[in-house]
């Protein structure tokens, strides 16, 4: 697992940008909740996830974001996506995901968003 | 592509971290078929999608357990039979909410079936639960 | 690694363009063995070796017929079995020519078993023509 | 076949210059060995092989290479092997290659090679 899938943290101005490279199946979305777990418990909500280096990703890897973006919002921050393929961003397509999360060309992108909406949720759920 | 159907096969031991393979060797025979790189992706995902389900759910993560993929390629078809002998499962009982209800329910799970469902054009489960659970999914070959 | 014994089975169609989808599935099995990149490309080459004597030799390029490339790994080995039941041959009479020998008679052939044995542990064939051939070769795994 | 081996050709200062790209294995050697014939046929032997994008040989590969090495020597040329990947090269060492052609680290110093010994044949066989 040690080579396919890799999480790197870091703050950019108030923001929490995780970056993800590898893929997002069954068999590491483990890790990476882990490592969302571990944002909230710290109290970081302001999340930006920089996909450039994802190559894959599964219902493992979408539940993951699923399964905290209402908790995210609640605590007045949100989860944004940035930067995805295009052969990863049709499998969020398929699902709707798009209507549903802040999926945003790029990393600055996405902190224009933070910084625009304030923690805010967006409103488009 | 020739004229004659082709078959192939991949076992492996029944754990996640033998999905990556499992992709590789669909990812293989999809380029074979001659779909482009989004389609084999998403074939791709589909076959992963069920094996998963086999994994967690059938065999509950034990190893011990072997995962089966076939593959039937011909000039209009690329098929996939995944078969366990597993816990089994009623398909038809799975409930299926939408997205935006499974964020409000904070739910990480139930989104496999209905990629596969999406993906590929037939999708078909046969049970008999202990003894053999089927799942059979085609992908028309579109020709230009 | 686990304790208990993993194997894994792989089956294409007898035709060298499926060469490529074997070497995947041998990189990978090489790589959960825990054999760095320049051992795991050894033993890819090995098994490449083998299966594409079956296909050449065993089967005459015959697509129609399989192959069927079975992986076993647990603590001390990897090993492959490749087993055909096509022609058959007699290993012991095959002629190992030194290459320098084999560039004087300007031949293309004759590298394939020497590479495996070169690059395996422990190589046997059991050879029953028209029934069942098959080669074992055993790759020990070193614990640093 | 087409993404898997690739062969592109070109002139200088009287060398012919292969660069072979992908995996050189039972299924992609034929190509090879038409693209050495052609070579051959057009009169040229002074060949350099750039390896760089070689990423797996078999020896169905290496069979090209053994079987023209001794025509080509005879007609004054050379087949000269650059830029090996240390993966790859370890597979001509395994059969001792080494000792029985020409292999240099870079298509310049083959071509150097060349232009020290002319045509003739390096006397290692
Ligand atoms: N092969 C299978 N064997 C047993 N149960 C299965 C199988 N495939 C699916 N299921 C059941 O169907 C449910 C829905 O599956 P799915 O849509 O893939 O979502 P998830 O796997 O995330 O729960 C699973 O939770 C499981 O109960
Ligand atoms: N699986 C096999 N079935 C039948 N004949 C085989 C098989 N493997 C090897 N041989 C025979 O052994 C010979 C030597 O094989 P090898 O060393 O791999 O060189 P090559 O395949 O280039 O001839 C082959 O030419 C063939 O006659």
């Amino acid at each position: 697992m040690s080579q396919s899938f890799q999480i790197e943290c870091s703050d950019r101005d108030g923001i929490r940008l995780l970056s993800i490279s590898g893929y997002l199946d069954a068999h590491t979305a483990p890790a990476f909740e882990r490592a969302i777990e571990n944002e909230l418990r710290s109290g970081n909500v302001r999340l930006v996830v920089d996909c450039t280096g994802l190559t894959y990703i599964s219902s493992a890897g979408l539940g993951v974001f699923m399964s905290y973006l209402e908790e995210i919002r609640e605590k007045g921050g949100d989860i944004k996506l940035a930067a995805v393929k295009p052969k990863v961003y049709q499998i969020f397509d398929v699902l709707g995901f798009p209507q549903l999360f802040d999926i945003v060309d790029t990393v600055e992108d996405a902190e224009g968003r933070f910084g625009l909406q304030g923690g805010a949720r967006d409103g488009r759920l | 592509m020739d004229a004659f159907e082709r078959t192939f096969a991949l076992h492996v031991p029944s754990s996640t971290g033998n999905l990556a393979m499992i992709r590789d060797f669909v990812a293989s025979i999809g380029a074979k078929a001659g779909f482009d790189d989004n389609e084999v992706a998403r074939i791709t995902l589909a076959v992963d999608e069920a094996c998963a389900n086999v994994i967690e759910h059938a065999y509950s993560l034990d190893e011990t357990r072997q995962v089966t993929i076939r593959a039937t390629l011909d000039s209009q078809d690329l098929s996939f039979e995944i078969v366990d002998n597993g816990r089994g499962f009623e398909p038809s009982q799975v409930s299926e909410d939408d997205v935006a209800e499974l964020i409000r329910q904070r739910k990480s799970g139930g989104l496999g079936m209905r990629l596969i469902r999406a993906v590929m054009d037939d999708v078909k489960y046969q049970i008999t639960p202990g003894e053999k659970n089927e799942l059979r999914m085609v992908k028309h070959i579109k020709r230009g």
